[in-house]
């Protein structure tokens, strides 16, 4: 900010005599001020106000968490940390100026061709505000690629993503029609899906894993009941390095979350929606996309294209309102992406299913206690059921240190955990699970 | 020039590295074999030392607030203090996961609770969601607000009028939210009072504005034009992403909106990391109060909790609590600013900007008289007649060392070039931008059809990226492969 | 070229920024008159953001090893992993102050105590202390612990024998500790035998070495010259610096030598932060130990403490306890990388280094034949004819993105180029200097002397530098004056 | 580090079949192998290991800290830590090749610039690597700069000080004699000052503020009664913004402790030896400088000069034997004080001086105890002394959340204690040192 002695300069060369009068053009009746904010702290005591005030939490990185349900505690190496430090990548604008901004640009196309790999889509876009709001800009996105008004969803879909969902259907008049899930093995009912593919039915969903953790093993099929209408295929994106990814089944679309790859669950935000496609659909993709050129030398470069599908230039005929976006959390997880490769990939999803089900087991151990309560398999994430309320466990369970997982809103499952397990969980945090567990419940 | 970018040959992470670790991992024992994917992702494998060199070189290539001025108009690329990075990367910040119970997050509610009410405050609104992940999202979020508030009213407005000035968010979010959209031509730069009153009527949802306006002009009759949306039960839409413009000094609340959107990383100091994330906390007037998103932080007593219990609201616009990190800085950043800072900020962005336009329009058309706020709006349409293009301009101040502003936009003036300084620029700063702009005005038309030469590629093919459509590696070989 | 480092013009603080602040602050109410002081240091005020895009401009025109490849022979300039970086800026880590009771330490002792056995077990040593701040600090306190441990023993020895490829901070500490130095050539670049014998006597206080040598030639005779050492009743001081050409496959104490040193900050991974801090750990053979300096970190039963009551310790060498700072990352380094791991690191070392030299010698002389560890001596004598000097071929490489070697070291070797390329760079970056660098070799001298054309300035008049000695601002505008 | 197939390639190259055939020229007899090291941890295991040992420290910084005696818990800005944490500064070596290193020796230019405006001496060096070796070198210059045998110094000098001047001075055989201090005043005793400069005295250090805490008025007629031997002066750098500066009175060389502008305490190291001399004496001063120059373009450039005094080139016959220094600690500081300017070092001393005379004056209210001890004026630091031995009103205070300050080495000072007040302490702070030290002591 200016110095005192410039102010006085930049007044006067404007033949003005306090900053007052830049505002002479706002009305006297519509002034105000700011009355109810304390005068500006300094760097220390600001520091130890914000800290003073964290302090009333508890981190659940701190405990031995197996929270999951959207948002997952991965370890990040120090070395992303630095990469999304660097000033120049976290003071940058959306790269509008290409030629100052190649650095960027290049690891976002990175991260594009990397997520291709990994979700066998063609295209795969620069990110969404989350897998929410990704799976809202989903169900435009086909309901613009087929005639239709219903979109199928499964039963399962956790009440945030529906409730979202719901918002974003509302502008274009799209219904949602819900199909049943197998009580026993907590994967899709087929009869039902197919029974309600009418013929208003643009499109559908498939979450594998689903919100109860069980990776769906009918893609083939529902792919085909559904016929030229759009799959959309919500996915665990950690879990492509083990399953079958939507690239492989032919979905149209598909979305996840990005956030498990180099960013903290911090609260639930920042997160990181990912949207990939086919090619063919790839003019009616919402968000940024980052194209591979040259520049007049010659020399490779990138660039923002097809900005024409986007608000800036479309205005309301854009594919999406989106305009600030998650760019920093994909360049996270580009680096996290690179440090891991796939063999990393393979190395963390299977440490994670391996520990899911020692756990699993533990859990059963217990007296009245069962894990997981579907027969589907499983990725890293189980549904449990315990012979008392969730909410009773979890509070009990986190006196000692346990965050025991995610409560269920689906009728019948108030006993019921949502667990998950990422590679930060040890041997002695499952131990510790199941001697806390064994405490509570008896 | 002195100014050069830095260039490293930084090839793609596929063509230097590749992932030769055989795992040997095989998931049979805990997946049926049909669902097994039969081989790694196609991801290369980097040590260390050679990741970080990677994304270190790549950034060298990259020109960020810390590294000079960025006087992109509309953005707001101010330098957003280094505290608050470190307030938002403690552990007790960062570590906390959306599924806690509230008893655990009793610092997070508080900080989100007081939060609400600052910037209801400052806006003059009556309650704030926080939900919101960008400025789009919100002003999305908003024109849901507005929807369900008059389905609750038994009414079906269908139109959301606005001006042709303003950002491409706001036709794009009302569409999303199912509005036909009727825009309005400006006049003097302003909004069209006549204009106005022919376009609203009981069809109208809202009037979405702006104000200051794009150009940086202040509405000066924003009165009457409450009172013209107001009078036809529309309800008055405020973009608040340039609030940097009038903190202090007046509010969307005094002025008569009735929902505002704030752009926390615009205004409230986040840095913008490329393009993101940001957040963009959705402020509406107490009729609207209950339509708002779920849930709020609230208190009760000494304790915080996430209220969800909001029959009226439209429910949840983000699969969790928004983005907490951003929330966090804007916190720390009014903390450290105080009411007294939030308001010298804007003396200083409007400052800025007043002084800087001064001196550009001794070389610059800079259409519609009058005082500016944050931002103005220079044309280029002068130097047409040599052959030289806004686009001409802004790469060649790449070569001074400067990122250039926003060009292209708003779509009223000609050629534009809108430049915003930021409140965070000293004088020494806009003299040299402006010394350097004028040089740029005056050089010859090769020189400017040739720049940059100083950034790490010169001019791009952007068409043919348009036409090509390399949006991968997997695109890229398969292109060279033709 | 394709490389180009990034260039700013950036001014001075002193010419860029002022300190307007008048904060008519007295002491008198604290201070006796004639003692206060009356105006201000000159010293400019910067906003921060302005501070930090000074320092963030004048940072991207340094070339570090995370930018790209840094083979400085004996500097060990390999990439340092960054969750070293962090665990040293824990708070529970930088916190703590130095004159805290050993009841609050107890986390720093105890990985103190294990830091100095894990460094006693790699050296083959006895004991270690950890206060010596750099490798030329850890000579200096062992010069002076061979001085005690003489001393002690009644004996007046007054000089140290070393060989003239030695690194000039051997003969410069020991004199520091009050030696004379004689110097012996070396022998096809190892020690002459004959020259030592011939060397030492009963007045050789120590001889000092490393090995391998800084020719990257591992002394096989070491034995022998042990022997010849430790005849005449010195000792031996071995310069660890080059540890990473030796971890797990000898140590010193197996070569026979008394005192070592290591540089934790090249071998043991902390980044040389433009020249320092680093730490230079000293370890004995058990007949010294008494004499190192105090405190030590020692453990009785479960508790650690700071062991002062050592009656032959030299006493103090630094102010508090060394560089706990890098003490702390050296630790977090040997963690992670473990025996197996700091094994592989001096096997990749040593193959990257003699990959190298099998690429360079194509094209440059290698004096000596055989086997290096993990550096190599190449000469452009042969570039000599055409004008050229080793100098120019290291300036030209900057073009080509890379730090040049260490060059007219060791003076044994005419236009000696001294590269180490250290454990952690790939085969990919080596095929990558190893072509820039025979491709230098055949550019034409004018190029050559004119190099380098791509960092942010041209060659230094170096010597008008140390004609002028204009050291500070204030010498710069007395010289302008001039 | 390189991967398996490249490892192969290389070796294939070298036409050997492994890296053992690398060590062929390590004589069987005197090969090892490191038995005692465990393997190594991955990084999440490394973090938690280090993170729960550290976690048994107690760190004065999250205590009321009062400790002082050389090392100074100042506010660190935020800001200060993004310009260290710059790969670019923090990775690079040494600038030997100053064309690609511009950025560095630049802002170890403006670190030499403005220590030489705050200490008003003509040149300072770039780093030493603390006060006490800074002082050892202060000695080792200045007999290389007159004859003489015998370097007279305080005899309130700490031990460690003491204990490392000593080392020093072993090489070149020099005596040190300590003259005497007023027990009232805490000032130099002239007198006894006077009657030890006899012919063999080639210098004389002056701590100001000594290690009583207290700043010497007589440094003019120390000066003059030195004649033209050598003034070594020894500050409180910070001090400096509010008392005269050792160029002002005629120091031949100036050291100081730089840690406290911009570097945490860290235990005591690294820290920041500053150094600075009369420019006649430039070619006997140790350490690095920078000076400034041009490229042959005309472009103002700088690099080091002088380095014909280093090691490097001189070897025996250098200077000194210092090679790496504490670089990235000037960068800290450099950075430091271009935020705070000469207005805020003076706003940084003021409170200090002001917080420790109130914290003088609650010490003194309680019963038994008194402060400051010494008449003479002090800066942030003085001596205090109370009813019980020092240890333990440490250890009890400590219990408390206080560190009340350091112990004192005199003799006679057992109930005397050292105490320091930074920017760090609060109203509060000293609130609770004074009921903290009521408690203990009653
Ligand atoms: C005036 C205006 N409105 C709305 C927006 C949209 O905000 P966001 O990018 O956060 O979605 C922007 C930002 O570009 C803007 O400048
Ligand atoms: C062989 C050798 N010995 C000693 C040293 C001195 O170490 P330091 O720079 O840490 O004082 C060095 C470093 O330059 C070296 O390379």
């Amino acid at each position: 900010m200016a110095q005192q002695s410039d102010k006085e300069q930049m007044l006067a060369a404007l033949n003005m005599k306090s900053t007052e009068e830049l505002f002479g053009d706002i009305p006297k009746g519509v002034r105000s001020e700011i009355t109810e904010i304390q005068n500006g702290l300094c760097e220390p005591a600001t520091r130890s106000r914000i800290s003073s005030l964290l302090a009333r939490n508890r981190p659940a990185g701190k405990m031995s968490s197996f929270l999951g349900g959207g948002s997952y505690d991965f370890y990040i190496p120090s070395a992303v940390k630095s990469v999304t430090g660097r000033s120049e990548f976290l003071t940058s604008y959306t790269p509008y100026q290409p030629e100052t901004s190649q650095g960027l640009l290049q690891v976002l196309f990175e991260y594009q061709s990397m997520m291709c790999e990994l979700t066998g889509m063609d295209v795969v876009n620069n990110s969404l505000y989350d897998y929410s709001t990704g799976l809202g800009e989903a169900a435009l996105m086909a309901s613009r690629l087929k005639p239709g008004k219903v979109f199928l969803i499964p039963e399962t879909i956790s009440w945030p993503r529906f409730s979202v969902l719901q918002n974003y259907c509302k502008g274009p008049g799209i219904s949602l029609v819900k199909y049943r899930y197998d009580r026993k093995t907590g994967l899709t009912d087929i009869a039902d899906f197919k029974s309600k593919l009418s013929g208003d039915v643009f499109g559908a969903l498939v979450e594998t894993p689903n919100c109860l953790g069980v990776l769906e093993s009918q893609v083939d099929e529902i792919r085909q009941a559904l016929g030229d209408r759009i799959l959309v295929a919500g996915v665990n994106a950690l879990s492509l390095a083990a399953v079958r990814p939507p690239g492989d089944y032919g979905a149209d679309i598909m979305i996840s979350e990005g956030q498990m790859f180099g960013n903290p669950t911090n609260f639930g935000g920042p997160m990181l929606g990912i949207m990939g496609c086919k090619k063919t659909h790839v003019r009616k993709m919402p968000g940024r996309v980052i194209g591979l050129t040259d520049d007049i030398e010659g020399r490779r470069a990138y660039c923002m294209t097809l900005q024409t599908r986007e608000q800036h230039i479309r205005r309301e005929k854009a594919t999406s309102n989106i305009c600030s976006n998650e760019a920093l959390t994909t360049v996270a997880t580009a680096s996290y992406l690179a440090l891991r490769g796939g063999s990393g990939l393979r190395e963390t999803a299977f440490y994670t299913m391996k520990k899911s089900r020692e756990l699993a087991k533990a859990i059963s151990a217990v007296k009245g206690c069962k894990a997981p309560v579907f027969s589907g398999s499983y990725f890293n994430e189980f549904v449990a059921s315990f012979p008392v309320p969730a909410e009773t466990l979890i509070e009990k369970m986190s006196e000692k240190g346990v965050l025991p997982g995610v409560e269920m809103a689906l009728d019948g499952m108030e006993k019921n955990l949502l667990v998950a397990v990422t590679d930060r969980i040890t041997d002695a945090d499952i131990k510790k699970y199941a001697q806390v567990l064994k405490e509570v419940v008896q | 020039m002195s100014y050069r970018q830095a260039r490293h040959d930084v090839p793609l992470v596929y063509e230097e590295y590749s992932d030769d670790i055989n795992t040997n991992i095989k998931f049979n024992e805990y997946l049926p074999k049909d669902i097994i994917r039969q081989a790694p992702p196609n991801i290369p494998r980097l040590c260390e030392r050679d990741m970080v060199k990677h994304f270190t070189q790549l950034s060298q290539m990259n020109f960020g607030v810390d590294s000079g001025f960025y006087p992109l108009g509309s953005c707001t690329m101010k330098y957003n203090p280094k505290i608050n990075e470190e307030m938002a990367s403690l552990p007790d910040a960062c570590m906390l996961h959306p599924h806690q119970p509230d008893s655990q997050i009793q610092g997070t509610l508080q900080i989100m609770y007081e939060l609400q009410n600052m910037l209801a405050h400052i806006t003059g609104m009556h309650s704030m969601s926080l939900q919101p992940a960008a400025g789009a999202h919100g002003e999305f979020t908003g024109m849901l607000v507005a929807r369900a508030f008059h389905e609750d009213n038994g009414q079906k407005r269908d139109q959301v009028v606005l001006p042709d000035t303003s950002h491409g968010t706001n036709p794009a979010s009302a569409a999303m939210a199912g509005y036909d959209i009727v825009t309005i031509p400006s006049k003097e730069g302003r909004v069209d009072l006549d204009a106005l009153a022919a376009a609203v009527s009981e069809r109208t949802a809202a009037f979405m504005l702006t104000n200051p306006n794009t150009l940086g002009i202040f509405e000066s009759d924003v009165t009457e034009i409450a009172k013209i949306v107001h009078g036809v039960g529309g309800l008055l839409y405020y973009d608040g992403a340039n609030m940097n413009a009038i903190m202090g000094k007046t509010s969307p609340g005094k002025m008569g909106f009735d929902i505002v959107h704030l752009n926390l990383h615009k205004t409230f100091s986040t840095p913008h990391g490329g393009g993101g994330p940001g957040a963009g906390p959705v402020g509406v007037v107490e009729k609207l109060a209950d339509f708002l998103p779920i849930p709020i932080a609230a208190k009760k007593g000494e304790q915080y909790h996430l209220d969800y219990d909001r029959p009226k609201s439209i429910g949840k616009v983000h699969g969790f609590h928004g983005n907490w990190g951003v929330l966090l800085r804007a916190y720390t950043y009014i903390l450290s600013e105080g009411g007294n800072g939030l308001t010298e900020a804007t003396e200083m962005a409007v400052l800025n900007s007043n002084y800087l336009r001064q001196k550009v329009e001794k070389y610059l058309e800079i259409p519609y008289p009058g005082l500016r706020k944050h931002e103005f709006v220079a044309s280029g349409s002068a130097l047409k007649k040599n052959g030289v293009k806004t686009l001409d301009v802004a790469k060649r101040l790449i070569d001074h060392g400067f990122h250039p502003p926003t060009v292209y936009f708003p779509h009223l003036v000609e050629e534009s070039i809108m430049i915003e300084p930021t409140e965070t620029e000293s004088k020494a700063t806009l003299d040299a931008f402006a010394a350097a702009l004028e040089k740029v005005v005056g050089e010859s038309p090769e020189v400017l059809h040739n720049a940059p030469t100083c950034a790490s590629v010169r001019r791009l093919n952007e068409t043919d990226a348009a036409k090509n459509l390399i949006l991968s590696y997997r695109d890229y070989l398969a292109f060279k492969a033709r």
